[in-house]
């Protein structure tokens, strides 16, 4: 394994570190693992708490600032950060309109979350959890966990967050969150596993002429494996996986996110992002916004994560509302 | 050997439960890495670490309270799906057993609510393929010796014995709960890595619990 | 190899309709290979155009837009651009107040963009050209081609392209653009090679626990090889190299770039970026502004590059000026 | 065999190049991969289709049309250092051949006026490892064997023998030039991808030139 690290243990104590020093707008407490905005809530304002094990940067420290989040827990890599980590991220950003935490469906975040929630609102606090499952690689069924939360964890945070700034109640900032994950489906392929600093090998090998098709972000084998083959090929299956589960039909809007996973150059996502729009303008469904690059990785691993969100004039004014933070800005 | 279970054994099972969870690191978070996401061995010894420090100069009364301390540290620093589950867990063993010094059946009384607390935060069932299918015939086996007259550390023995065979039984299972749930019938053929680390605490306690004492 | 590719000889073409497709503010010219921007340029308002191989993208395409480049000429992978392109960009972005061409310092580069600026000016077009050469890892000397140009090229980009916006001269652009070089510096490291779709292998081997060090971005072996050490180690190295080219003195403010080259997590890039600062720090070096993420990449290498531009308020002032493009968004 | 260089030629000439070119792309690739960015084998085999497709049904009455049109495709097609470089040394060759047929000694004079354009262009001299180096030594054989009196067929003969060791004798020469520059000591050993190149060239030359007329 090589690493630009000093240590398997320190990996997310070091990163906070740079963190705190490269964005001056945020605020990071390195004893609790907590990152925030450096401006208090506007009071009355729902905060937003996410979190989620590290190794997915920018998500979720790179996505807290104005019109986002308000805070976000950092666990180890590839573990859901403690109850205590939700706990005093809730306490110190609630502006006495309630938190909305939104939690991509993990057993361990899940979990973790949950008990966070219990323990906030014994403290008070009005609690609100937005469940993130969008990749439809999982079948949703009860012989699985159930639905990873991938791709639209931007989606929801960014236009649940716009909502929030915009004076929402605890209510509708939740019901718009649980609205943009309803509308979104993701589904991945990789080329390579990926390495954590702890286990110092990739969570698995393939050939130099196969894939990991339906991977999540956590290094673990997809729902099968095949040989490469040309990106057309590719994405449409990958987009028939989606638009299976759900379909689009003619004249709709959509947000879509094809997303590197860490060791995709940039080059490849804008030759999957060209046959995912000529198959999209082939049914006639409209690309309203989108965006090409790394926002939800799994550390080293090379592949892309295809994400679509149904949209409606009223999600897509809350997309374009402003946002500034370290991974997302526009209107500021 | 003992036949009731005090705090200083309490508070030897979890050290021991440490020092065999150090040792198996490598091998937890390699059966995760095969079917989830390599961080299972990591995550307990943080774990059990901190619990380590929490029950050092701590020295309560009852079993129960040792129990219920190393489970909300264990709660409060690993994370992950193992954290809360396991912390849950020992929480609930720890509650049952709120009195000095505990005899075999007040153990298996207080054993069997951790395993429903288990049950009862992760919805898993047997079979499912995960630490439930260890302490399923773990906590039967325990009830099961007792009955037929064994002493504590021999229930215990029985128990651990029951428990390591549970862990090997997760191998043809296909998970339906968890990370390797993702993996669909390709889960099958390995062993589940919260399933062995439940199969060391209980061969902890019977290796603590069958010690002389000295 | 396994690339997100159809054909390794359509990479730059399927790439070039996925970014048209992706950036509705830009406009893509497929047969000559030029991206610019999709309005047209302000009558007298200089225009800058780049150019230069594929395969460091967000670089340059992604600096197409309000406040940075007009116009963008992609080469093949590694490939300088023909002059052919840049004559077609100079043409079309042309708003009668001169073309400054920003040129990475490699042979290639320099001979297509020099004929190139040759037949714009038969044209009747003013150009200037601003070279970039930052890399310390290569001795300027009769010795060598020169510095490479790498990270710097960001900031001169940036930095002349908001002058450029506020009306500065030819001349002015042109020098605001040297001094911004001038007082860059860049190093890199890399701890894998990077394969081009044409060669189908890594350009140089590496051991499990061996690293390059001062490579520069078209995957060649670098000045030297070394055993990978802690992250702390290797940027305190990298640092030194700068710092002992271009020594900064306390209370001076410096422009930060700490750069992946293509497959780096960025969990590792904000360790790096925290022993970037904390080296700074101790000299009394004030990071005034920074940027941690891929700019200015080289396909699928795993690997960093440092860039450190010394700036005055003036400099500053124009860095903070509105950027609205692919890669750098702010202000708008 | 022709004392001549003439139109024909000179597309035959054009033409062999663009298939050594084709079958030694990968070779020159991987030179360009050890010491450079492995794109040269792609980059010429790009320019020379360029130049066949260009040369398709264009015939000048004199080889020098031929080559200012062989130079200006690659100069629009190749992009990278060796594009213009190549470019510009056929152009300012082709320059030299404004007239049906040329002699052994105009054929020297145009190749040299090459090699200066080269020169000019690149600012290489002798011993930086470029394609000077093949360039300097095949002109001055060509020279030599003239003057000894061979024919035009002989001359461009030996100059490809001459271009070939030319190209060897780039392996211990550390790089002044170009990309293989930047590595310093490091491109010692290695045989300069342009000089490899330039080599295939001055033998397409010959094999055309050796030709019986048909
Ligand atoms: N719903 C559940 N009920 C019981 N045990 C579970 C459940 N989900 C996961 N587990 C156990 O947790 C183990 C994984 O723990 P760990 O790797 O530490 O957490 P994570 O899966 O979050 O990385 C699995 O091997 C399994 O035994
Ligand atoms: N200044 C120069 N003068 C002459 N030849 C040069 C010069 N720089 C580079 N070359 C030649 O160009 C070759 C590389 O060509 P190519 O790989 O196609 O371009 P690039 O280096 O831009 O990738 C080198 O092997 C060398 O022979
Ligand atoms: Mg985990
Ligand atoms: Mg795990
Ligand atoms: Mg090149
Ligand atoms: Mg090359």
């Amino acid at each position: 394994m090589k690493k630009l690290i000093n240590d398997p243990d320190q990996v997310v104590s070091d990163a906070l570190a740079g963190i705190a020093a490269a964005h001056p707008r945020l605020s990071v407490d390195p004893k609790n693992r907590v990152i925030t905005r450096a401006a208090q809530t506007r009071i009355g304002k729902v905060a937003l708490v996410s979190g989620g094990g590290s190794g997915h940067e920018p998500l979720h420290g790179g996505f807290v600032g104005l019109g986002m989040l308000d805070a976000a827990c950092p666990g180890e890599v590839f573990t859901s950060p403690v109850p205590g980590q939700m706990l005093t991220a809730a306490q110190s950003v609630d502006g006495g309109a309630g938190v909305v935490f939104v939690v991509k469906n993990y057993t361990g975040d899940v979990l973790n979350f949950g008990m966070a929630a219990e323990l906030a609102q014994d403290e008070g606090i009005a609690v609100e959890t937005v469940l993130v499952d969008d990749d439809v690689a999982v079948r949703d069924s009860t012989w699985t966990a159930g639905r990873r939360g991938t791709g639209a964890t931007l989606f929801v945070e960014k236009i649940a967050g716009a909502a929030a700034e915009r004076g929402a109640s605890l209510a509708e900032v939740a019901a718009i969150g649980r609205r943009v994950n309803a509308a979104s489906r993701s589904f991945a392929v990789a080329l390579t596993s990926c390495t954590t600093p702890a286990a110092g090998r990739p969570g698995f090998d393939l050939p130099e002429d196969e894939i990991e098709v339906g991977v999540g972000i956590h290094g673990e084998p997809g729902r099968s494996r095949e040989k490469i083959r040309p990106a057309k090929e590719i994405v449409a299956d990958a987009m028939a996986a989606i638009l299976d589960d759900q379909p689009l039909s003619e004249g709709e809007e959509v947000l879509v996110l094809v997303n590197g996973l860490g060791a995709t150059p940039l080059l490849e996502l804008y030759i999957v992002f060209g046959e995912v729009s000529s198959i999209l303008g082939a049914r006639g469904v409209r690309i309203a916004r989108s965006l090409v690059g790394d926002y939800v990785t799994s550390l080293d691993m090379a592949g892309v994560s295809i994400t679509l969100c149904r949209v409606n004039p009223e999600l897509l004014a809350l997309w374009d509302a402003p946002v500034d933070t370290p991974a997302l800005r526009w209107g500021v | 050997m003992p036949e009731v279970l005090e705090a200083a054994a309490a508070r030897d099972w979890m050290l021991e439960s440490a020092a065999s969870v150090a040792r198996e690191r490598g091998r937890l978070t390699e059966l995760d890495a095969a079917i989830g996401d390599g961080d299972h061995g990591t995550n307990l010894q943080r774990g059990f670490t901190a619990v380590v420090a929490a029950l050092g100069g701590f020295d309560p009364p009852t079993p129960g309270a040792v129990l219920v301390k190393a489970g909300t540290t264990l709660i409060s620093s690993v994370g992950g799906a193992s954290g809360p589950l396991y912390g849950s867990a020992l929480r609930a063993v720890g509650k049952a057993l709120d009195l000095p010094a505990a005899d075999g059946k007040q153990l298996l009384a207080a054993l069997a609510a951790g395993r429903d607390a288990l049950q009862r935060l992760g919805g898993a069932v047997a079979g499912d393929k995960t630490m439930v299918d260890v302490w399923i015939p773990a906590v039967a086996e325990f009830d099961f010796a007792l009955a037929g007259g064994a002493s504590l550390p021999g229930a215990a023995a029985s128990a651990a014995g029951a428990a390591g065979r549970g862990a090997e039984d997760t191998v043809p299972l296909q998970a339906r709960k968890g990370r390797a749930s993702y993996l669909g019938p390709r889960s099958i053929g390995h062993q589940d890595p919260g399933a062995t680390s439940s199969a060391l605490l209980f061969r902890a306690l019977a290796v603590v619990l069958g010690r002389e004492p000295g």
